[in-house]
């Protein structure tokens, strides 16, 4: 049974893998045991931040299990750029006119944007590949936004994920090729590297900050930006199913689009039901469901006719729970070929 | 061979010129309503009745029926009718001394800098009168002119060269960047600049700074260079003391070449000598120097090969004094090439 | 009684004095006789554009009648920035930051932008000083609205209206002050003048193209960017009740506003109904009622308890129309001071 | 009193130096650790043991006693560690030829131009050691060691000047500008930067091209004006060759001076001589000349007001003699000053 609880110390050898997967992109999750330590440290005091303060720096860990077994992560940045700046592309089209000669075309630029500051940003998800499943990646996205639903006070109005940018036959960047690869003169996940462990200071350095006209980028990367990357199609489903779009901003490395959402249209906000515990109807199809403990959350995949969840969710009777259906719908049903995050 | 104003008469020569060559000559096309306006500009200028900001002086090249075989012009000050553009290429370093990265793109930035300056321009030699020095005669007679009438030009001076293009008359940076913003070939860009469509070209083209490293290789390679015909152009302004300043054509990335107009070879260096006749016609040749007159609107530049120096006077044959058609005796003398100065100056002593 | 109907060639008298009053901009309006035909010739071919064909450039011009007399005018572009590109100025934050330094700051920017076209664009809006009072300024506004809800399809699916901007005590404005002025060397209200008669060209050639850095304008113009003029709340108002907002765009030359809405949700489409004529019930509230002719249209402020609108709204009985309350919620209740839009 | 290379024995006086002077001496502060590392730097350099990217030449003033008195450095060439900054002034015209409307605005781009330039820097001399040409044989002596050993160098050189600061110390172009992008005080700045901190704050600077008409007119008047103590090393400077080519610092509005190196007075029209003993010690001063010997290690320059020229020989007295420690007789000679320059070349004939 899959289940969502907060990271703890002792889950940093099963994590270690999962961070460090051949492929994966992540920057934002600790690659180090060191690093890792710091993080759920930080995790730990958001998830202990007692209500009506508000913790703008929040930042919440949390690790799938499967029976107990560490299979994936994820995390919540309650508030970006409340430290450094928040760096991605805004696409915006301007037009070249002239009455004269009778020309009228229309020209896309990207201008260095820092607009994306204030949003929770969902971030370091990973997944073990025997779970790379619809199901899986429902919970694992589902289950953090009903987290966020429940808690809203802690978090922004506004939620943002990052997707990977499409990728060529050889898994590589167009715009990172393009554009970044030659300020940074390092390969694409040097530099999400970088960017990660070191502050922004990096991005301001060597980023270009001038506008950038998209016509002068090469072919590919002109018809494949804003574009997720290919094989994660399951992963964008759920989010789209959640209410996420594209939004006119993209990711400054990989040109990847950044999913955004208003809180309070989420599907698994509106679709989900506070109830007392005993008063949970019977579930005939595959349901989430936690408690409503911030410091202690535990979010469960419940499998369908699933008799018994008191002993889990670590409640006592009449204690409130929050629950919303597992939504699949869209998802692959063939479960093969999901890359890596 | 003489260089003198061009005259309202010299209309059909002018336009017999401009159609002797093909496109790229935009400054010159073969349109005689639009030549005569030119050259009654030009009039107008010699007659010092224009304001500087209008005034463009054409020359002709004159044989000795007074056949125009060549024009040249210097435009006193650019960019005040309507705006001059051009790219200035500016260098743009990005480092992080921590983890020791630094790169540097030389980047495109749209200016209007050359404001104000004068412009060496309308550079026609008709094939005829190739060879005999007539090509140097004819582009260096205006510095000679500068020289002597330093004041109705500017601090500055310079000149758009020629691009690259193919055989094909393609431009690969016009390709690679000019008509990404408005799909036009290259060809009727040329025809419109030359008919005083060029500003509104240039309204048209990106108004970011352009990094160059987004820019094909064959385009980055026309960042100041020029069309094989205009190579000895331009190695004649740099002779004379012009330098690629990191300014390119906006069309076609040709550079732009630019000096000081007080830092020119042939303003710096050239010297006035009381003119006398060459007492022995059949002397020795001599490498050529440039001759003339003081006057302005009879303004004369010649040639000579034989010349005698003493003191501050020069001797010349009979009919260069002729073609001079001086006033006063007084005469502006340089050596048509630079690398003959020292030569003039030591004889002078 | 108040009415709107579409502009005709007879009307152009009555329009003149309206367009050329002392103090107005609406730069859109033609001044002259000749040109103000033009402009209405323009708008009868849009009315009488037939149903399924998409004329993505008409211009609906109506004027505002009492008793017959012309008393105000306001047109609808039914679709911004199609034969020129429209331009406004987007304002955005970058951050300025330096971690050694111990530096974070917000620095705005203004970037010239062309996104706001594809809206239909309320403009030319005028009323005679005698009836700048609420219940003809949300007529008029609500009015045309109405128009719009019934004939959605010509229309699109957002609505801006660029709101007059902050005016100093001399009247003057301080953007076009510290910017438009140095580069067009002219009054702004010349500046609206040769933007409206002459193509946009102009702008293309005299505005500036580069991004702009706020901090570098005059204090009184950093404090009142995006600030709609003050003499005219009743108007602002109008536009708020209906669901529009300031957007994140203002205008070029003085600074004003760009008010942007969805069609879906302006109160008038929402709250608006539609009824056999027959049905309409008593109204014991100012009504707006209109006939649902998209080449005759006819547009009536019914006073409460008005018994009978058949005969002016040209209709036999049976007819549809669509009505909607009178909403002149939280404007002035004394009529005085309301400025020139 | 000679100019020679500096030496690690130099440091207490250049530390009394740097104390010597207050704020606004950026490059030189009153850090004995910095300055040691900026002496190591420059012995290594005299070494030949450095790339050009990282070498600095600094040179003293030294009395009689070899007493340090002055200094003044070269740095071959610079940005490359990390960025160096200019604002450049460009021109952007905006024109609507329909209704004859044309606006100018200089407007302000930040640019890394002098990448790989030589750039003059850390001029000081000490207030007991003024007069007797004193000063200006410190600064020019740089030029004579150019002259010398000019593959050390680059094609361009260039001086950023100390900008115009009012007497409560108070930068109105730093005010209007670099203060609203981050509010710091200009004394601060101007710490900082001499701490090797300039790429760190010029990173702050506004990216985007700045309209000037929107900066106040005082700060507008500092574009390219120097601060009144610096108004003889700019006078220098011109006199040299150095012109101002529209850049300015990015932090006071300075001009930046610059020239390519081959232009500049004293590389163009030195002379080598053959030094020999001046028979009568006791001869009339004449205006004074700027005298080198040929080493590297043991550069020396110094300035002569008596002296003899014949041909290619220049009769020296016998303690300038001494001063140069001349190896193999041949000494290089300018005039002290451009004005002079034509007195020398007579007098060679």
């Amino acid at each position: 049974m899959y289940s969502l609880r907060p990271a703890k110390p002792s889950d940093i050898t099963a994590i270690l893998p999962l961070a460090n997967e051949q492929g994966a992109r992540h920057a934002s999750l600790p690659k180090t045991t060191q690093s890792l330590r710091s993080f759920i440290q930080t995790s730990e005091d958001s998830f202990r931040t007692p209500k009506g303060l508000t913790a703008q720096s929040g930042n919440y860990f949390w690790v799938l299990t499967d029976q107990d077994q560490v299979v994936g992560t994820i995390a919540i940045e309650a508030f970006t750029g409340q430290k450094e700046p928040f760096y991605s592309y805004r696409r915006e089209t301007l037009i070249n006119a002239s009455y004269r000669l009778k020309v009228k075309q229309s020209i896309p630029v990207l201008y260095q944007s820092h607009e994306l500051a204030g949003y929770s940003q969902l971030h370091s998800i990973t997944l073990a590949s025997e779970h790379r499943n619809p199901r899986a990646i429902a919970f694992l996205i589902q289950g953090i936004l009903l987290f966020i639903a429940e808690h809203a006070s802690y978090f922004s109005d506004r939620l943002l994920f990052e997707f990977p940018g499409f990728k060529d036959e050889r898994g590589e960047s167009p715009l990172w090729n393009d554009l970044g690869q030659h300020f940074f003169q390092m390969s694409l996940k040097e530099a999400c590297y970088h960017a990660s462990i070191e502050d922004k200071a990096l991005i301001a350095q060597l980023m270009p900050n001038q506008p950038l006209y998209e016509n002068l980028l090469s072919n590919t990367t002109q018809s494949t930006l804003g574009e997720p990357q290919q094989d994660l199609a399951d992963y964008y489903q759920a989010f789209i199913s959640e209410g996420f779009r594209p939004s006119s901003h993209i990711d400054i490395f990989d040109g990847g689009p950044c999913l955004t959402c208003f809180t309070s249209s989420l599907w698994t906000k509106q679709e989900s039901a506070r109830t007392r515990l005993t008063g949970l109807p019977e579930n005939h199809t595959d349901t989430i469901a936690m408690n409503t403990s911030k410091e202690h959350p535990l979010i469960l995949l419940l499998p369908q006719h699933q008799p018994d969840f008191i002993q889990p969710l670590n409640l006592t009777s009449k204690e409130w729970i929050r629950w919303v259906t597992l939504n699949t719908e869209g998802m692959s049903e063939h479960h093969q070929g999901e890359g890596v995050l | 061979m003489i260089v003198r104003p061009i005259q309202t008469s010299d209309l059909d020569a002018l336009y017999a010129l401009a159609q002797s060559v093909g496109v790229g000559m935009n400054s010159l096309p073969a349109d005689k309503a639009y030549l005569a306006k030119k050259i009654d500009r030009a009039v107008q200028s010699f007659n010092l009745s224009l304001p500087k900001e209008q005034a463009s002086y054409l020359f002709v090249l004159a044989d000795d029926q007074d056949r125009a075989l060549g024009v040249c012009g210097i435009e006193a000050s650019i960019g005040w009718d309507e705006p001059w553009y051009t790219y200035r290429i500016s260098q743009m370093v990005h480092a992080c001394q921590d983890i020791n990265i630094y790169s540097n793109t030389p980047t495109l930035f749209l200016t209007n800098d050359q404001i104000g300056y004068s412009e060496l321009c309308s550079l026609l030699l008709h094939p005829d009168a190739r060879g005999r020095k007539n090509g140097p005669l004819l582009s260096r007679a205006r510095f000679m002119f500068i020289r002597q009438f330093r004041e109705l030009f500017a601090r500055k001076i310079f000149a758009e060269m020629r691009g690259f293009n193919d055989e094909q008359g393609q431009s690969p940076f016009w390709d690679n960047l000019g008509r990404k913003f408005f799909n036009m070939e290259f060809d009727r860009i040329d025809f419109l600049t030359g008919r005083g469509q060029r500003s509104v070209i240039a309204e048209l083209m990106p108004k970011y700074p352009v990094y160059s490293h987004l820019l094909s290789e064959s385009a980055r390679a026309c960042f100041g260079k020029v069309h094989p015909n205009t190579q000895p152009a331009l190695e004649m302004l740099k002779q004379e003391g012009l330098r690629f300043e990191n300014y390119i054509a906006i069309f076609d990335g040709g550079p732009v070449m630019e000096a000081y107009i007080d830092d020119l070879r042939l303003i710096k260096d050239s010297i006035v000598f009381t003119a006398e006749a060459l007492i022995t016609d059949n002397a020795d040749e001599q490498p050529p120097i440039l001759l003339s007159n003081q006057s302005l609107e009879d303004f004369r530049t010649t040639l000579s090969f034989q010349y005698r120096i003493e003191g501050n006077s020069i001797q010349l044959p009979a009919q260069v004094l002729d073609a001079l058609n001086l006033q006063d005796n007084q005469v502006t003398v340089a050596s048509l090439y630079a690398r003959d100065q020292s030569q003039l100056f030591t004889m002078t002593g």
